[in-house]
């Protein structure tokens, strides 16, 4: 298919030309940030982050937002360790029951979240930013403050057996992100999260229950949480209620850096791709040119305000929150 | 859900009112009940609270300090819930309001035991806790002008640990696991924090002794696992193979590292650390990791509670005691491969009885400023 | 009903360090007000105020009172960057602000040293001593946060920049095709969010004498929910300082009640986010939101 | 055959449906009609399931239904076109050809578009609208989205068994004559199988297509006519109640403006993204109508003068003085008033109040050094809701509340008040009723002879021949016609509509 480049059509590819000039950039200042190696390296970083940045695309779609998962990550990642370990600790035997098991958890905490935010008319921002104190508070309680150490080789190949350089893990959060994808493109759910997110009250007019697609929004997003939380178990081998510090702010700004509109209704999936990867190689790049620590975050800060400057389109916008 | 539904928007049409109301009654109540006279501050107290207030509860290091402190509760005939945990979170804000708070509902009879936090946040604790006339012990954040001399008995002791000796051993622990020759790198903790500070100063100061050690680069990964897992892939790719060994401040970064190099499939680079954590100490005893500091937390933990009780009961008189047993050092243990079994059974495993009246049997001396 | 379990909590002594112990916070969330108020949202309040403690530490000895005056206008600029970046760049605000932050929390670290620092007793005294005395049992301040929670009220109430910031919450278009510089006053907001932080932050470097880049951690959540709580959604034009007052009076009185209701330190995120839910579902003001977001 | 029998409808405080009867034979075309405020859309909403109805009966073939929401409506066949745009501007034609309805495409959870794709042809075709089903809706033109929505609507055809009801509101407000034809050729032909409400305020229209004819006023039906007996005046009449006359534009009050006092000029002006150039000139006391039909570049004109478009070439004068730089600030600050087409969003602040709204233009008349002069402005509310007599408890109450025509008064107390010498007009009585029109047709006789210019953009023509001294049509973004409408002389729609498509 011929596409014209118009401005309009160079304009959805910008996020991409950002992430392809900040690879030539560190590469330029320190050539060894060009290599399959390091690529690894942040793919590793990226998978858990990708899942997390994935599942809350598909709420920004909806035009909502959702600040919970952090306290979702944290309970899914902790329940998930433990039962993996009370299900002989082995993914080899009945523990392998822990992946659908965290996924439900993180699905239940979805539907909580989008239940009190439709059902209360909370709006999301304030409906999941409580629940993500409960959610912290809740995996405080479960693990005491404890860490769960998880030493299963077949659960830890995800990160130390690779295929064509890349962990597994990567390869497996890139098959999620193609679910994610269909999801986005291929089912109906996917294709009405863009109706509500574009005028919410014509999708009504056209007979959509927007209030059970909300909370199906959010439990989509929760099965997210709980795989980036499996990924992030993945890559250290503990969970912990820690497990999900920093993801708020560092899966929301993916997104919008990668080019989906808070406002809902447009972007996708593939633009939090290139988003993630955007902000870790951002992560990765200030570490491998050695700014130092004290700058990073306010250059991190910069970088990310031209990013988004770049990839919006001003005239779409009559003003901006 | 509709009766739920009615319920609220019902209740929304008051809310201008509900809000109003909420504040009318707060200043109301205030206004009955300041007939109430002020509880009368007492000297001592029979049967003080027991309180630890501690940043959070998601780190090791705090939750040996919360188990020392139950131990010590127990110790008195208490159940271990009776121990009141003020959790600040990072919040010296938090920290500071939540014992005012603690303060506000048990007046005198309280004995806390406290991180501050922030190094500037000492001070208002512990202005506040003297104000109600009960008694602190703090742990690691203090500022070098204030003593607990300086508040006459209710401002117990202050105990920190030296943490610039300790981290230089460990340091030479994996600058000879090295050979002696390579490049280093150092994950610290947040920067402004002091034992950050001082376990880089140690790890500096070992450079000194191997003139063949390089140093590559120092950065702070703010005690995080996640973090420190994040910034050594980072050095992977700047320094590759010239990465010989790495330097952590905290057990936690520590992990961090590891995993990050196992992602690479390296196994033997030589990692030491700081803390002394459970999962250190078996990863020391495996191999994994080189050295770590044991700091005790348990038994701080046990012994910052106690001093602030006793003193509280009146057991002794802090203003009485030398100033070494009011400012002074925490144990220090560098533990490495060779007695990380046997530390493990004996500290581990089980926590060893400790006498919680004998408050300096493991102190490391008086605390000495650099200026 | 926290009263009811303890009659101590609500002896005025106690409810006066209450409300002084949250003098910084209520200050940070009244700015925050401002903008949440046009319906923005200002996440670098924290990393402003986080700079605040540091400037003013180190330029207490060589400015002495005048330091206030630096940090404010440290405050102001930082926040009209955020403002700038919203407004003539179009990056939302959550993100721009997130931003901003970042590089304030850059510029603390960078002239702190990344250490903790402490003031001069002496020269913290002269410069800011009154803050910390009181008149007739009543903490200055306490005063000075009321005096400055009133200004806030009289800017929102009585000015012509309050009135054009509610009517940009309530309708940003109404207010262009009214001739209204919309852009100017939204800087406006963010900038004095971004005052009201250094402020917080400075009473607080005061308060705790000395100023660190991690000093006011932990106060941007309990600010945005003070704000919410209290009645000024995020979908703008509704509610004001004088909610955020009650907000933040909300705030201090749960976390405080904790301890009173002797609820668990494990179990106290659960009940801050539960009582948060509550708060919110019984005070927000459903009738202005044709569709909730 | 589709029926109400009886039909009551009531809001807080208004009784918007009387015991309406009404009936619809199977492919019969029936016409509603109803002044503003008179009870279509009301009874509109109840026969497309978006309402419920308080009383009576809706009767489907004689069986009584209920309809909880527009969905269930269109399981009995019963479709709506929508005079709004009802397109979600993000997704293809397909998808909102099918929105809500995906499940025949989906196999094993997947949405097969090369069915859907092909199914929507079908439907396009239908109305013989040539597009790629794939195509973003925000990238259609306005009439080709109006035939989406039809074709949307025609999807009830596949889905439901038995006859339709068609509702079509406003369906040609947006179309060209060309496009008029083609649509009600596809209207005529689709007989067979549905039967259609159409609504429209073009009585020629109605009359035109439609077999029978119901005149709606106040909530209940004046007369049901046949539309071979009926003429466009009786229907007026019946509307309105009473005659139409000149009366009702006030033509009388007309005065003859003062063409010596140039107020506003336009020289060559060429708008951004348009290849067009406008010339005009406003003087004092004169009303200037644009007319044109929908999108032919009316209100961006208006929005070039009010500076919320800056002009790519060419000049524009205030009082000779040209205007350097273009912001609406800038433009208030001379004078220039602008009542927009979107009251809602652009006129009215609710949740300020009556007083609130009106300063908001003009705070800097009632400040002092920033600080406002809240008596002075309570004042100035007070003194203009009695001039205009606008029904609102005090000058406290919320804008958000009050009716479409008191919010208008506001608008235009707002302009009127700061002394604003050239307002723009832009659809100033969309949506109000009879009364609040003629209200608003008095303030603008007011204004005018106060000597003030007034662009207007009207919301039918016969207003804009009513009011206007002077008319401008417009079409592609040109002035292609200038008329001169002295009482007396003024020209016949026709004259205007020649020139228009």
């Amino acid at each position: 298919m011929t596409q014209r480049l118009t401005m309009e059509n160079l304009r959805k590819w910008v996020p991409l030309f950002v992430l392809i000039g900040l690879v030539l950039f560190f590469t330029a200042v320190n050539p060894n940030f060009l290599s399959l190696r390091n690529f690894a390296r942040i793919a590793i970083s990226s998978s858990p982050a990708l899942m997390v940045a994935t599942g809350v695309t598909f709420v920004i779609l909806m035009g909502s937002i959702d600040l919970s998962m952090e306290g979702t990550i944290a309970v899914c990642a902790v329940l998930f360790a433990l039962m993996l370990n009370a299900l002989g600790g082995s993914l080899s035997g009945a523990g392998w029951l822990a992946i659908p098991g965290a996924l439900l958890i993180g699905a239940v905490l979805g539907a909580v979240n989008g239940l009190i935010h439709v059902k209360l008319k909370i709006p999301s921002f304030m409906a999941s930013l409580s629940l993500g104190f409960v959610g912290i508070g809740l995996s405080l309680l479960i693990t005491g403050g404890d860490r769960i150490l998880i030493e299963d080789p077949i659960f830890r190949s995800l990160l130390t057996v690779r295929v064509g350089g890349f962990p597994l893990m990567a390869w497996a959060a890139l098959a999620c992100l193609l679910i994610a994808w269909f999801i986005q493109d291929d089912t109906t759910v996917g294709r009405n999260f863009y109706a509500v997110g574009g005028g919410e009250d014509l999708a009504r007019a056209s007979g959509l229950n927007t209030g059970r697609l909300r909370v199906t929004g959010f439990i989509v997003a929760g099965i997210f949480y709980a795989l980036g939380a499996i990924f992030a178990v993945a890559r250290l081998g503990i969970a912990e209620t820690e497990t999900g510090q920093n993801f708020m702010f560092v899966s929301i700004t993916s997104v919008v850096v990668g080019g989906t509109s808070l406002s809902g209704g447009s972007g996708g999936v593939w633009n939090t791709l290139v988003g993630v990867l955007i902000v870790n190689v951002i992560g990765n790049g200030m570490v491998v040119v050695g700014l130092p620590d004290y700058f990073q975050d306010g250059v991190l800060g910069l970088l990310v305000i031209a990013a988004v400057y770049l990839s919006t389109d001003r005239r779409s916008l009559f003003f901006v929150k | 859900m509709s009766f739920i539904k009615n319920y609220i928007e019902h209740q929304t049409l008051n809310r201008r009112n509900l809000l109003l109301l909420s504040a009318w009654g707060l200043c109301g109540a205030a206004a009955s009940s300041s007939l109430i006279g002020r509880q009368a501050a007492a000297a001592t107290s029979p049967d003080p609270k027991i309180c630890w207030s501690y940043r959070d509860r998601t780190n090791p290091f705090w939750n040996s300090i919360v188990a020392g402190g139950e131990a010590f509760v127990r110790s008195l005939g208490r159940q271990s819930g009776d121990l009141i945990n003020l959790i600040n979170g990072g919040s010296s804000e938090k920290s500071l309001s939540d014992i005012q708070s603690l303060l506000s509902r048990y007046g005198s009879g309280v004995a806390l035991a406290v991180d501050p936090n922030d190094m500037p946040n000492c001070r208002p604790v512990v202005e506040a806790v003297s104000h109600a006339g009960a008694y602190v012990s703090t742990i690691w954040n203090k500022t070098d002008d204030l003593h607990p001399w300086d508040f006459g008995d209710n401002y117990v002791s202050h105990m920190t640990w030296s943490d610039v000796g300790p981290s230089e051993q460990t340091a030479r622990v994996l600058f000879d696991a090295m050979g002696g020759k390579g490049g280093v790198v150092h994950l610290g903790g947040i920067a402004s924090n002091n034992p950050a500070i001082e376990r880089q100063q140690g790890f500096k100061n070992a450079l000194k002794a191997y003139p063949n050690i390089q140093l590559l680069a120092i950065q702070a990964a703010d005690w995080d696992t996640q973090k420190a897992n994040q910034v050594m892939s980072g050095f992977l790719t700047r320094y590759g193979d010239a990465i010989k060994g790495v330097h952590c401040a905290s057990d936690t970064m520590a992990y961090g590292v590891i995993e990050a190099l196992r992602a690479e499939g390296i196994e033997n680079m030589p990692v030491v650390s700081y803390d002394g954590n459970p999962q250190a100490i078996e990863m020391i005893a495996k191999g994994k990791l080189l050295a770590t500091v044991f700091t005790n937390a348990y038994w701080a933990g046990g012994i910052t509670a106690s001093l602030a009780y006793y003193a509280a009961t009146g057991a002794f008189k802090p203003s009485a005691e030398p100033r070494e047993h009011r400012e002074f050092y925490g144990p220090t243990a560098v533990i490495t491969t060779k007695d990380a079994q046997e530390f493990k059974t004996k500290y581990i495993d089980t926590n060893p009885e400790y006498n919680w009246k004998d408050f300096w049997s493991l102190a490391k001396g008086p605390i000495r400023y650099k200026s | 009903m926290v009263g009811v379990t303890d009659i101590k909590f609500l002896s005025p002594e106690n409810l006066l360090n209450l409300a002084t112990d949250v003098v910084p916070l209520l200050i940070m969330a009244v700015g925050m007000t401002l903008v949440i108020y046009i319906g923005s949202i200002d996440l670098s309040s924290q990393s402003v105020a986080n700079m605040a403690t540091v400037l003013a530490t180190v330029t207490l000895p060589v400015a002495g009172a005048a330091s206030a005056l630096v940090v404010m206008a440290a405050g102001l600029l930082f926040g009209a960057v955020s403002g700038i970046v919203t407004t003539r760049l179009k990056v939302p605000s959550f993100i721009a602000t997130l931003a901003v932050g970042g590089i304030a929390l850059s510029v603390a670290q960078y002239v702190s040293g990344q250490q903790a620092l402490h003031m001069d007793a002496g020269q913290r005294n002269h410069a800011f001593g009154w803050m910390q005395g009181s008149t007739a049992g009543i903490p200055h301040e306490l005063v000075l946060a009321l005096v400055i929670v009133g200004v806030a009220w009289f800017i929102q109430n009585r000015m012509t920049a309050g009135r054009v910031l509610k009517a940009i919450g309530t309708g940003e278009p109404v207010a262009v095709a009214s001739g209204i510089r919309v852009e100017r006053y939204k800087i406006l907001a963010f900038a004095l969010s971004g005052m009201f932080a250094a402020i917080a932050g400075l009473m607080f470097s005061v308060k705790l004498s000395g100023g660190s880049p991690t000093l006011a951690e932990g106060f941007l959540l309990p600010a945005i929910v003070a704000v919410l709580v209290g009645g000024t959604p995020l979908t703008g034009g509704v509610g004001g300082v004088m909610n955020t007052l009650i907000g933040t009076m909300i705030v201090a009185v749960v976390r405080a009640s904790m301890l009173y209701l002797n609820i668990p330190a494990t179990g106290q995120q659960i009940f801050f986010g539960l009582v948060l839910i509550v708060a919110i579902a019984t005070t927000i003001d459903r009738s202005k939101m044709r569709i909730v977001k | 055959m589709f029926e109400l029998q009886n039909v009551e409808k009531r809001y807080p405080g208004v009784h918007v449906l009387k015991g309406v009867d009404f009936r619809i034979g199977d492919g019969e075309i029936v016409g509603l009609v109803g002044e503003n405020g008179a009870g279509k859309s009301t009874l509109m909403k109840i026969i497309y399931g978006a309402v419920r109805h308080d009383a009576g009966n809706v009767l489907v073939d004689g069986v009584p239904v209920s309809f909880s929401n527009p969905r269930d409506a269109m399981k009995m066949g019963v479709g709506m076109v929508y005079q709004e745009q009802s397109l979600i501007p993000n997704l293809t034609v397909m998808e909102n050809i099918f929105l809500g309805f995906e499940k025949p495409f989906v196999r094993f959870g997947a949405i097969k578009w090369k069915k859907m794709a092909e199914a929507a042809g079908k439907q396009l075709r239908k109305v013989k609208l040539d597009i790629d089903p794939a195509m973003i809706t925000s990238k259609l033109t306005f009439s080709q989205r109006q035939l989406v929505e039809l074709a949307k609507v025609l999807t009830l055809e596949e889905r439901v068994e038995g006859k339709l009801v068609i509702l079509l509101d406003e369906p040609t407000s947006v179309l060209s004559k060309e496009e008029i034809d083609l649509l009600f050729g596809l209207v005529r032909e689709l007989r067979g199988r549905a039967s259609f409400i159409f609504v429209s305020h073009r009585l020629d229209e109605i009359v035109t297509l439609s077999d029978r004819i119901y005149v709606l006023k106040d909530g209940a039906v004046v007369d049901v006519m046949n539309s071979a007996e009926a003429d466009i005046e009786t229907i007026q009449k019946k509307m309105v109640g009473r005659d139409v006359n000149h009366e009702y534009y006030r033509e009388d009050k007309q005065r003859p403006y003062d063409d010596g006092h140039v107020l506003l000029e336009l020289d060559h002006v060429t708008i951004a993204g348009r290849g067009n150039d406008v010339s005009l000139n406003l003087h004092a006391g004169e009303v200037l109508a644009l007319v044109g039909v929908e999108g032919s570049g009316r209100e961006p004109v208006l929005r070039t003068i009010f500076g919320m478009k800056k002009p790519e070439k060419g000049t524009i004068s205030i009082r000779g003085i040209p205007v350097r730089s273009f912001s609406a600030s800038e433009s208030v600050s001379h004078g220039v008033g602008y009542v927009p087409r979107e009251r809602k969003i652009e006129g009215i602040a609710s949740g300020m109040n009556v007083f609130e709204n009106m300063t908001l233009s003009q705070m800097r008349n009632y400040s002092k050094s920033g600080v406002l002069r809240i008596p002075a402005e309570r004042e100035l509310a007070r003194d203009w809701i009695r001039r205009l007599s606008i029904r609102v408890a005090s000058e406290n109450s919320d804008c958000g509340n009050l009716s479409g025509g008191n919010q208008q008064k506001v608008v235009l107390a707002k302009w009127r008040s700061s002394g604003s010498e050239i307002i723009l007009l832009d659809h100033p009585t969309r949506g109000l009723d009879i009364g609040a029109k003629e209200d608003v047709y008095e303030m603008i006789r007011d204004m005018s002879a106060d000597g003030v210019g007034i662009i207007l953009v009207a919301d039918t023509l016969e207003e804009a021949i009513g009011l206007s001294h002077t008319i401008a049509v417009i079409k592609d973004g040109e002035i292609r016609k200038w008329f001169n409408c002295q009482p007396g002389s003024k020209p016949s729609p026709y004259d205007l509509i020649r020139y228009m498509v």
